[in-house]
């Protein structure tokens, strides 16, 4: 987690937006040590629905630069994820992935390190970026946690993006691997090793598969009338003067 | 009954936690499919599932979330096989609207609830008793379920045999309302041979194929079930039906239908629920008690019959349906019922309704020390003989 | 419904053993194309040559949830949206099985999305037929993830503002090994793909689109059933293995049909069967 | 709006007055649906997050087509998961917000529920009842999600909850709903029903000025000091918004003052206490009854939402032969009355409670009785609404039961009787 969270800091700081109209969701628990010391608001969600609290934050007050922090493969907040990118919720999610564990040395046995596993292994894992992209995000792109300089770009990057932006981080998820220290140390070290950069890949052919190598880059970046933009014209075209145009300085 | 099949059955003595006593206590019931979801403090059940799966050739799978977890569960039953799934509070939750379903299309099947304190994500490792209500009436309309709650690793073996029973029997959901303490406690399992494990088949229909009605009501008031793929074509709906499945959208229906689930089991409540008195017969204080609690309640009940105190324990082995007559008769006899619970008062008040006035009730909350202290329980009994006038509506004992 | 009797007649229809006579009359208003996917799929339940005995329908709730009452199959009307993870557990509890989830697009890609994502990417085993109205139609007309922008709708009173979902490119990219789309209209089509996706393995997908006379239709002016048939007529392409990202359904625009993906990929059975064997292969050596 | 946010200010100075671009004063003819919509726009509520369901619907539209001239906005969500979890963020953005669902979008929402609690979130949510388990009979009524609405989520929490009867009461109550809400900074359910979901009549809607609106409870303090979860004036802590700098970390885990989990199950035992506290000790100022003729009443009718509307020709039935009837409705069913209950209890002959299910809030009165007056329930499994001479047979044998029986009286009704023994034949 730290080297994503530092990543994050980091663009928040190059970005130059106000600490205080950045707001995080989450499905996973921040040290409020590191919230206090970033000075953004946060709210650790119910499992899987930090994408739709989140929606809800960004609609009230649009003013608020809304970050969802995502982990546990988006298996229980899927469908809020490809729901937010149809309708292009401005919202930067950062979808925290941990899933290759059955990769590592091997097939798992059925003892051990199966039961650490947090999708059974023999399930084919989803190709985050490409299913970003089908459902409408504007910005997709992919880093291992040791990637610090490129995190610290695409972050940037994506805050500044007006719409459904995903940055897929491949990082050892501290909550599978307590204890195990050198399996975690090892994982990461697989994962930069075993990545190649391709910027501009069609996410496609971005998948992970126990063969090959981890492709990593930006991917997608485009622009679309985000819901808001949308909703505005659409409402002005119908109802002209009688609309109140949504999304001024105080929501 | 039926004897259980020997194959999966781990006869003999171990030490296994209460999570792995459940696991093997839902394979010698002939559970052969699981689908959940991880979540603390259910995991290890899970875990368990998936290792002994290979060996006695069942079926597991991961859902992406809960709700799919309980859905996918009803479907496998209706193929024939016997089936689990294992969750804690938040899970629970997000099971509620198939709880439902099952529920109106009859299905058996057994939820495991490893409680934790809540609500919300709460503490997820830590216990709780807070979903017993929830149990009864989470999902919306009206119904009727079983819940059983375990108190030790050898009764979340013996009471997951139990649940896969009553579910069978009764063609109902059964909720095991275990807790995290339990799960995790490690002790001695006493797994009997198969032929002593005694199980209720499912109750198939036997007819013509062309003549087969999913909600005809047998003697008992129970329909009969048909496997799918053996060419019976029948069609069930969670809406209101009639008995051939087919949803009728009046009130007469939904008069035969609803009423008749919950009677199914108001009618049978006499044969379903169980409790475990422990001398009652003499006592002027009775500790009712269910799951972890129970065992804290007879430790505060031995040291406080050591000291003279008339001292009794009605243990709830099924809390759904609530032994109402039982309670109320006790209450007539006895000067107080002290109820422990890891919540803020859920079955106490049941307890309360059920007493008619007749006893006092002192509710002894979520406590602040580990859940095998009885110190708690024994100031609350001393609190309780001393009290002279009966008095209305729940006693909160405070520490 | 109840209370209607059976229809008595000496006169047997072909499609008689395919459906539940007596729940005759059905639901669905004139002009809707539900009924004519239900018949295109009760053809190519003949035309696929499979024991009718083995194949399970499973519907969620809404107008096309209603088509697992009609079917005269071992047919499961199940919750809002959880016909996929219900027939997930009927195929795993029974692999012999050929299980069809036959619902609407609310049902399966707005409240059931994620369990249609999930689905396609473990690749379980099961056709899904989902029919498209661009619209909440039991429920009286409410904007559903497929209406198309601007169109009208009883909860989008001023136009739909967000952009809809494009079935195939979403079944494609989470990992359908066969996904195809038709319009009511086209029958035969719609009757081959169905039967072709019927002996297919794996997770299949094939949308229909369909007027809604009733709502969608009428709300938007765009008359009746009929009226929308021409429309199909007229502004359907057929272009097969079109790349599944160009297939949006803009309002009133040219829909673009056919078939777009046939693929092998293990299913979740195969691969967890394997899994299986491996670990009993792994117990026997130790 | 401008909230007074004083923290030395009494209560009654932080009430205020509704926003008058809020409110469409005037005299209509409206379902109860349509009346919920404008009562919550009235109320200053500025989001919406729904889906379609039946019977509740019309709300939701309601709502759409006014949001857009209010300033306020609608979004129909992709599940009713995701519509409360939306709600949830909303408030805490600092608008009032509500969602709008029936019994299986409730049964889905009831993990965020208890989110909502743990958060001590401010929201609405109208479930319009119809006829369950399960899909159950979607178009027509039942009540049968009472006991869901304060047990449903997992986990210790209290909860409000408020049955209106009537188009009129669904404007009136759901703006008391809201100010509930702020108030003890709890979610608030308006349990409704399809009847008086779907029954259409005059709703009179009152000038801004004579509607009390209850203002967010914000914290005014300096903002390095906030503590989300401090305890304040009744239990009830202050609020703050996300985007004020106030360096919110709030979570659905146990936590202490400054929202900061905690895994110390001693500190536990007092903080999810006060969740139940707050409600449990203002339960006198929050309880809202309507009580008629209880003095010398001998059957007293325990009634709620719908349910009392048809009871009072029951009531007057019994009237007109002498039976001495009083009526006890039941505007806010949780908290229960326990106290109004037991005291009614020892002066009463017998309760008659009737509802359209099989027995929920009658456990409840059974409860509080103590043994010291008959309970009779007449159930109605939903679907429609009871048959008045089932509620006037029930008064009458009531008043005439000698006997203390222990229990609830399952009163055999008509439809009952139809359906199981004269071999009433099931149509549609």
């Amino acid at each position: 987690m730290n080297p994503i969270i530092t990543g994050f800091a980091k663009g928040i700081e190059r970005f130059g937006i106000e600490p205080s109209r950045v707001c995080v969701a989450s499905d996973i628990p921040f040290e409020p040590e590191v919230v206090s010391h970033l000075g953004i608001d946060f709210f650790h969600t119910t499992r899987g629905r930090s994408i739709a609290f989140g929606t809800g934050l960004k609609l009230a007050n649009p003013t608020l630069r809304v970050v969802l922090f995502v982990g546990d493969l988006m298996t229980l907040g899927g469908n809020h994820f490809v729901h937010a990118g149809r309708r292009n919720m401005e919202l930067l999610v950062i979808c925290v992935n941990n899933f290759v564990y059955g990769k590592i040395g091997g097939q798992p046995t059925p003892s051990t390190p199966i039961t650490f596993s947090p999708y059974a292994t023999f399930e084919e894992p989803f190709n985050v970026p490409h299913l970003a992209n089908s459902c409408g995000a504007v910005y997709t792109a992919r880093w291992t946690a040791l990637h610090t300089d490129e995190l610290t770009i695409s972050m940037t990057e994506a805050l500044g993006k007006q719409g459904f932006s995903v940055i897929e981080v491949l990082s050892p998820g501290p909550n599978y691997y307590k204890g195990i220290k050198e399996i975690e140390s090892n994982l990461i070290d697989f994962y930069f090793e075993n990545s190649v950069i391709k910027n501009g890949e069609d996410p496609r052919n971005v998948g992970i598969s126990p063969e090959g190598k981890i492709v990593v880059g930006k991917f997608t970046d485009k622009e679309r009338p985000t819901f808001i933009d949308s909703y505005n014209t659409q409402l002005t075209k119908v109802l002209g003067d009688k609309f109140i145009p949504y999304g001024g300085k105080n929501g | 009954m039926m004897k259980a099949n020997p194959k999966g059955i781990l006869s003999g003595t171990h030490n296994l936690s209460g999570s792995e006593a459940c696991v093997e206590g839902a394979l010698a019931a002939g559970c052969r499919f699981f689908s959940g979801y991880p979540i603390q403090p259910a995991i290890e059940i899970m875990q368990r599932f998936l290792a002994r799966a290979p060996q006695v050739g069942a079926t597991f799978i991961q859902m992406e979330d809960e709700i799919s977890a309980i859905a996918a569960l009803l479907g496998a039953v209706w193929t024939g096989k016997k089936g689990v799934t294992a969750t804690s509070g938040p899970g629970f939750s997000l099971m509620m609207e198939n709880l439902g379903l099952g529920v109106m299309l009859e299905t058996p099947c057994v939820i495991v609830n490893v409680q934790r304190a809540g609500p919300s994500t709460g503490i997820p490792n830590r216990p709780g008793q807070g979903d017993m209500m929830q149990a009864r009436w989470g999902s919306h309309g009206d119904y009727e379920i079983i819940a059983l709650s375990p108190s030790s690793p050898q009764e979340m073996f013996d009471f997951t045999i139990k649940a896969f029973n009553l579910s069978e029997r009764y063609r109902v959901p059964v909720a095991l309302m275990s807790d995290e303490y339990v799960a995790h406690l490690r002790e001695k399992v006493v797994i009997s041979p198969a032929s002593e494990i005694k199980l209720e088949p499912r109750r198939y229909y036997e007819g013509p194929k062309d003549k087969y009605l999913p909600f005809k009501r047998d003697e008992d008031f129970v329909p009969r079930m048909v496997d799918i793929g053996n060419g019976y074509k029948f069609h069930v709906t969670g809406l209101t039906h009639d008995e051939r499945g087919y949803p009728i959208m009046s009130e007469e229906c939904q008069e035969f239908n609803v009423h008749s689930i919950v009677r199914k089991i108001r009618r049978h409540a006499d044969r379903i629920f169980e409790v475990q008195e422990a001398e009652t017969d003499d006592a002027e204080i009775v500790i009712v008690s269910y799951g972890v609690t129970s065992r804290v309640a007879l430790k505060a009940m031995e040291q406080a019959r050591e000291s003279g105190m008339r001292v009794g324990s009605l243990k709830l082995i099924t809390v759904w349906p609530f032994p109402e007559k039982r309670v109320a008769e006790l209450a007539k006899k006895v000067k107080a019922f002290l109820v422990p619970e890891m919540n803020y008062g859920q079955i106490v008040f049941e307890v309360e309704r059920c007493s008619y006035g007749n006893a006092n009730i002192v509710f002894i909350p979520y406590g602040e020390k580990e859940v095998d202290d009885p110190d708690d329980l024994l100031s609350a009994i001393k609190q309780a003989i001393r009290e002279k006038k009966p008095r209305k509506g729940i006693i909160e004992y405070n520490k | 419904m109840g209370s209607l009797k059976t229809i008595e007649s000496k006169e047997v229809h072909p499609m008689d053993n395919l459906l539940r006579m007596d729940r005759i009359p059905h639901i669905w208003c004139p002009g809707c194309g539900i009924g004519l996917a239900v018949s295109a799929f009760a053809n190519a339940l003949e035309k696929a040559k499979i024991d009718l005995n083995k194949v399970c329908i499973v519907s969620g709730i809404g107008c096309t949830g209603r088509v697992a009452g009609y079917v005269k199959l071992d047919s499961f009307h199940t919750t809002h949206g959880r016909a996929i993870p219900f027939a997930t557990g009927i195929k795993l509890g029974n692999p012999k099985l050929k299980v069809v989830v036959f619902s609407g697009d609310g049902d399966l890609i707005s409240i059931g999305g994620n369990h249609f994502i999930h689905a396609a990417r473990r690749n379980i085993d099961m056709l899904v037929i989902c029919v498209n109205n661009f619209i909440y139609a039991m429920t009286g007309g409410q904007v559903a993830p497929t209406t198309p922008l601007a169109a009208y709708a009883t909860t989008s009173p001023y136009g739909c503002v967000e952009p809809p979902f494009n079935i195939p490119y979403i079944a494609d990219s989470s990992g359908a090994v066969y996904v195809a789309r038709w319009t009511a209209l086209h029958i035969r089509r719609l009757t081959n793909s169905m039967a072709e996706a019927l002996n297919k393995t794996g997770f299949s997908v094939v949308e229909v689109i369909s007027p809604c006379a009733t709502y969608y239709s009428r709300i938007n002016r765009l008359g009746d059933g009929l009226d929308m048939m021409k429309f199909y007529h007229d502004n359907s392409e057929i272009r097969h293995w079109e790349d599944t990202k160009n297939l949006d359904i803009g309002f009133q625009t040219k829909i673009t049909v056919g078939k777009f993906v046939d693929r092998e990929r293990p299913t979740y059975n195969e691969s967890y069967n394997k899994w299986l064997s491996g670990i009993r292969g792994a117990q026997d050596e130790g | 709006m401008n909230p007074i946010t004083n923290g030395s200010l009494g209560l009654g100075v932080l009430k205020m007055k509704a926003d008058p671009r809020d409110v469409n004063t005037g005299v209509y003819y409206i379902d109860g649906d349509v009346a919920a919509g404008q009562g919550a726009l009235a109320a200053g509520c500025k989001f919406i997050g729904g889906y379609p369901i039946t019977p509740s619907t019309e709300a939701a539209e309601a709502f759409a087509r006014i949001a857009p001239q209010a300033g306020a906005m609608f979004i129909q969500m992709e599940d009713e998961l995701a519509s409360i979890a939306a709600v949830v963020g909303a408030s805490w953005a600092g608008v009032k917000s509500m969602t709008i669902t029936s019994g299986p979008g409730f049964s889905l929402m009831m993990e965020s529920i208890g989110f909502g609690a743990m958060l001590e979130t401010p929201f609405v949510l109208l479930n319009i009842q119809r006829a369950g388990p399960s899909t159950g009979v979607p178009t027509k009524t039942g009540q049968a999600d009472m006991m869901q609405s304060r047990w449903g989520s997992h986990g210790d929490y209290e909860i409000i909850v408020i049955s209106p009867d009537s188009p009129q009461e669904m404007f009136d109550y759901t703006i008391k709903a809201f100010n509930l809400a702020e108030r003890y900074r709890c979610p608030v359910m308006v349990m409704a029903d399809e009847c008086v979901g779907h029954m259409t009549e005059k709703v009179a809607i009152p000038p801004a000025d004579e509607i009390e609106v209850e203002p967010r409870r914000f914290y005014d303090g300096k903002i390095n000091e906030y503590l989300p979860f401090r305890p304040g004036e009744d239990l009830v802590p202050r609020m703050a918004k996300a985007g004020d700098g106030h360096k919110l970390y709030i979570t659905g885990l146990i936590h202490d003052e400054r929202g900061y989990p905690i895994k110390n199950e001693e500190y536990k035992s007092t903080y999810t206490k006060r969740l139940v506290d707050k409600i449990r000790l203002n339960k006198e100022k929050i309880i809202e009854l309507i009580e008629e003729e209880t003095d010398d009443a001998e059957v007293v009718v325990v009634s709620y939402g719908i349910s009392s509307r048809v009871a009072v020709k029951g009531i007057e039935k019994a009237r007109e032969k002498g039976i001495k009837v009083g009526s006890l409705r039941l505007i806010t069913v949780w908290p229960f009355p326990d106290a109004k209950i037991a005291e009614l209890a020892k002066t009463v002959k017998a309760f008659v409670v009737p509802e359209i299910n099989y027995g929920q809030i009658v456990f409840e009165v059974e409860r509080c009785s103590y043994g010291e007056a008959n309970v009779v329930l007449v159930p109605h499994g939903g679907g429609g609404v009871h048959n008045p001479d089932d509620m006037f047979d029930a008064i009458e044998y009531a008043s005439k039961e000698k006997k203390r029986i222990e229990g609830t009286i399952e009163y055999k009704t008509r439809l009952e009787k139809s359906v199981f023994e004269e071999g009433g034949k099931l149509q549609e």
